[in-house]
């Protein structure tokens, strides 16, 4: 069964600008996969349209064979909890603890302070931030920004991760590392897809890739193929 | 051993009211915290509020005391009745016993001829026309009055008097009454068209507040909001924020309202002591107090949650 | 051919001053433009602003409008001269005639003593006994007297015209006037203590608003510090703000206080006439409406310019 | 003439967290370096105290021969103006267009406003954003506002142009272009001191390269070595 589906998806931004057109894929429940492509060719807008920061134009994207156009209302942000999301641009609470922005999915799905607690700091001793619980966002630094936001993504064990460039402020020793992490995620239920330009990261992670180029799907690459490519 | 899946299903969905009720919690005491972690913007904002409540406040306290006031100097005014020359000072005497009997009389007392003539002969333009009249002419000539204290309305009172035959004529002072009304329909209208401005301006105050303090933390709400939070969740901590702003500012407006009482205390004595009345301001007492601080956190709250769901449906994403 | 660095430096220094004349052209310009640009939150905020200006400048009218009225009351009074008996009806005449040229007089009538009796007759308990003294004889024991209205002051008035050796004694309502005095403490007083709050009302709305938009735009302010802009360039368009604001909120005021005085002005002018006065309540003349809507836009830019700079002050980077 | 020159500088966020460590260096003016290192390691911070946005907490920066310890009140604003800084997470401005952004440091210098609109204009063009000029910076991409604080921070020839991690959010071939650009500022006057984990991008550059490892100065490799290292 799939759990994400693109069904000849278009996007135009007011503009008008296109950022996608007539893209279709399917991915299925444990499955991960990349997406790659120029700065601008669409992949930031691809991922909105799945937790609904965005609609499409034209086109439809089915949410385990539910179509996200009759997502409405309340129901919005159900649907947003059941996807963990890494943003381009991190999107942490300047005024709460590392500890606080990343229990933040668990506290919205009503689970209980301890085992809040537990889970939270499991998380952060795997990105590497063990022990920076209470430090604020400010101060730290911009990959250990990154992390932080990584980690609030996967906490809740979500059925689906989308990742927005989530290395783009890493070294590649800690890149490699996370990549590790998400690699990792599909055998605890949870599908995996990271939209990134590191093409020599995405390469050896041996996954399959999803190539944009100006808002068109131009290859879909199984593992397998990778070496051709 | 349940897979992965089922055991994270089970784990989230435990214990979601009490994450309800611990939400409410922690959203009352992080908004008192955020409040108190920033005292002098605080207090700005407080005291903006304040101000809005301690006026129309102020200005019922003054009509309500202007009231009891208008009452009191009513209270001290006499109705003077003129009996017939014929009624003698025995009669007089017998007849005001009767009067006092009467619910909506509250005393009487009688005035003879010889007390009457002591009094004209105080004025100059009618002291040697008395005197050429000499005094057992002008004794014979002058009724006995009776001076009434009315417990009431005087106009009714004054038509019975009349009625009775002992009696020529009732005098009471009409004008005053007339400009005492007037001052009251003035004084009323006075208090709508500014009760309606200071209304205005609270609710006006309370829901700027409010949504200056959203449009500064719109960032976290969006973020609050990409991670799925529901609009109740987003909204509480507003909510109490409102309240507390509520609160904080009714306490002040108590306050302000406390001082002004005290600087007009005297000013007020001295007036009132004019009119021969002893009359002391007479503030909030502890219910009211009370009422005044409810109230206010619920304005508070009220404006918060109105200016807070608009900002959330105007940014509902894809719903605009 | 100079190096590319020379050629850098002298295009930068290059029209500073029109740059600096531009920037403050520009922040007039986009500061209108935000505030029009979001209608709804512009009105609110100035609204409180109005509110806040429009209390003290009604209290002040309120005021003024009062002295006016008091004035003109108190100039329908008259004092009564009491002329002695053996001064008669050509004599009054002659010294009513002399009385009008003084310049603290502004008219005087002669009341006979005829006119005297007519008056006392109305009196239900003296008809009787005038008529027991008999016409020929009460005229005779009564006075000629003088209706005096003073220009100005009573008191002093009074105090020449006892002097004279035609009159008997000089009487004026010194109740009435000391009345109205203690009235008019109370009145003063009041006025204070709701100015004193007012005033700090208008200062706190202005501040509070400033510092609320500059909290919402702390990010942009951060950016520019970053980027080398003087405390000035980032205060301008704040200041801009504070005097649109202020602006608005002088014309929305104004536009209150007109409201009032068309809801006040009939039971006023009602209120007027139970004193036989005419009276008309005085609005502000353009000249003073002007003054307001400078004072509100200086008063904005003040708030903005005490609040903006605070906040750079505190942010300054590193010298906290 | 050194351009600017660290003395022994050590950096302690209260915490206490030591960021930098000793670090000792000067570059010449006309000359391009790169400073590299992990997550945390100090880059930012380093850069951070050349623009003031810190003070060291001993040692002394000098800005051509000036110590920047003695530069206070106004005097920082006239400071910054010298310097272009491309901020790690860009810092535009929400409600200006990319143009508006991009002319803010030429707005401050004072320059004319046909000046202004030709520089932005040619300066958008080289970082490949001709024909956005009135787009806001949320209807950009990532990479997109990237290129805008690349543009904002060059437009004014700044004798000194410190970039944090500039091309985190770009494609390698991007990311090649604008370190091309880069790399042409020298012969025009300005000097460039860029902090980056890409070791890959850096060492292609064969230019100085500053390698922090947790606040200290690890190594200090000359063009001419960096084959070996
Ligand atoms: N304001 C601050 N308060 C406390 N600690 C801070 C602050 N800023 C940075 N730090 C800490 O100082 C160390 C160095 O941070 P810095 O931002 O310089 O790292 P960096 O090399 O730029 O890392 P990255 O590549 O992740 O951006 C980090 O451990 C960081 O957590
Ligand atoms: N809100 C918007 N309004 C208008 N145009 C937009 C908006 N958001 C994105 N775009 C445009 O749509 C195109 C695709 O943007 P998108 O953010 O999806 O690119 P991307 O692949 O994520 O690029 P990057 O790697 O730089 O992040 C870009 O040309 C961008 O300018
Ligand atoms: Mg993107
Ligand atoms: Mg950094």
């Amino acid at each position: 069964m799939p759990v994400l589906q693109f069904d000849s998806v278009s996007k135009v931004y007011p503009g008008p600008r296109k950022a996608l057109e007539a893209v279709s894929f399917a991915m299925d429940a444990g499955e991960m996969a990349f997406v790659t492509g120029h700065s601008g060719a669409g992949k930031s807008t691809l991922l909105r349209l799945i937790h609904l920061a965005e609609r499409p134009s034209r086109g439809a994207v089915l949410f385990n064979d539910r179509n996200l156009a009759g997502v409405r209302g309340g129901a919005i942000a159900r649907h947003r909890r059941e996807i963990g999301v890494v943003f381009q641009n991190h999107q942490l609470l300047a005024d709460r603890s590392v500890a606080d922005n990343v229990a933040l999915p668990l506290v919205l799905r009503g689970m209980k302070r301890a085992e809040i607690g537990k889970r939270v700091r499991s998380i952060l001793e795997r990105v590497g931030l063990g022990g920076r619980e209470r430090a604020l966002p400010g101060q730290l630094s911009a990959g250990e920004q990154q992390r932080v936001g990584i980690a609030r993504a996967v906490v809740a064990e979500p059925a689906l991760m989308i990742a927005d460039e989530p290395t783009g402020n890493l070294d590649p020793g800690l890149s490699a590392e996370i990549m590790a992490l998400f690699a990792a995620l599909p055998e605890r239920g949870t599908s995996v897809l990271v939209a990134s330009h590191d093409i020599a990261l995405v390469k050896r992670m041996k996954k399959r890739v999803l190539v944009l180029a100006n808002g068109s799907l131009e290859d879909d690459i199984a593992p397998e193929d990778l070496a051709d490519a | 051993m349940p897979s992965p899946a089922a055991r994270r299903v089970t784990k989230v969905h435990h214990g979601r009211l009490a994450a309800w009720l611990a939400h409410h919690g922690r959203s009352l005491g992080t908004s008192l915290g955020r409040l108190l972690g920033r005292p002098w913007a605080t207090l700005l904002t407080a005291g903006v509020m304040a101000l809005a409540l301690a006026l129309p406040l102020g200005l019922w306290l003054g009509v309500h005391n202007a009231q009891r006031l208008g009452a009191q100097v009513q209270a001290s005014r006499a109705l003077t009745a003129f009996l017939k020359l014929d009624v003698d000072a025995a009669q007089a005497q017998a007849l005001a016993q009767t009067l006092r009997q009467r619910p909506d009389v509250a005393a009487v007392a009688v005035i003879t001829p010889e007390q009457s003539l002591e009094q004209l002969r105080q004025r100059p333009d009618l002291a040697q026309a008395i005197d050429a009249l000499g005094p057992e002419q002008a004794r014979a000539a002058l009724p006995s009055l009776l001076e009434l204290t009315p417990r009431g309305a005087e106009a009714p009172l004054a038509q019975a008097l009349s009625a009775l035959p002992q009696i020529e004529r009732v005098q009471y002072d009409a004008l005053w009454q007339q400009r005492l009304q007037a001052w009251l329909a003035f004084g009323t209208r006075s208090v709508a068209v500014l009760a309606a401005l200071l209304g205005l301006g609270a609710l006006l105050v309370v829901g700027n507040t409010v949504r200056l303090d959203i449009q500064s933390r719109r960032e976290e709400i969006g973020v609050l909001q990409l991670l799925g939070a529901s609009d109740g969740f987003v909204q509480r901590p507003f909510l109490y924020l409102g309240a507390w702003y509520g609160l904080i500012a009714g306490a002040i407006a108590l306050g302000l309202l406390t001082l002004a009482g005290l600087a007009l205390a005297q000013p007020l004595a001295e007036l009132a002591a004019r009119y021969g009345s002893r009359f002391a301001l007479r503030g909030l007492d502890p219910l009211q107090a009370g009422a005044v601080l409810a109230g206010a956190a619920v304005l508070g709250w009220t404006g918060a949650a109105l200016v807070s769901g608009h900002y959330l449906r105007q940014t509902r994403p894809l719903e605009h």
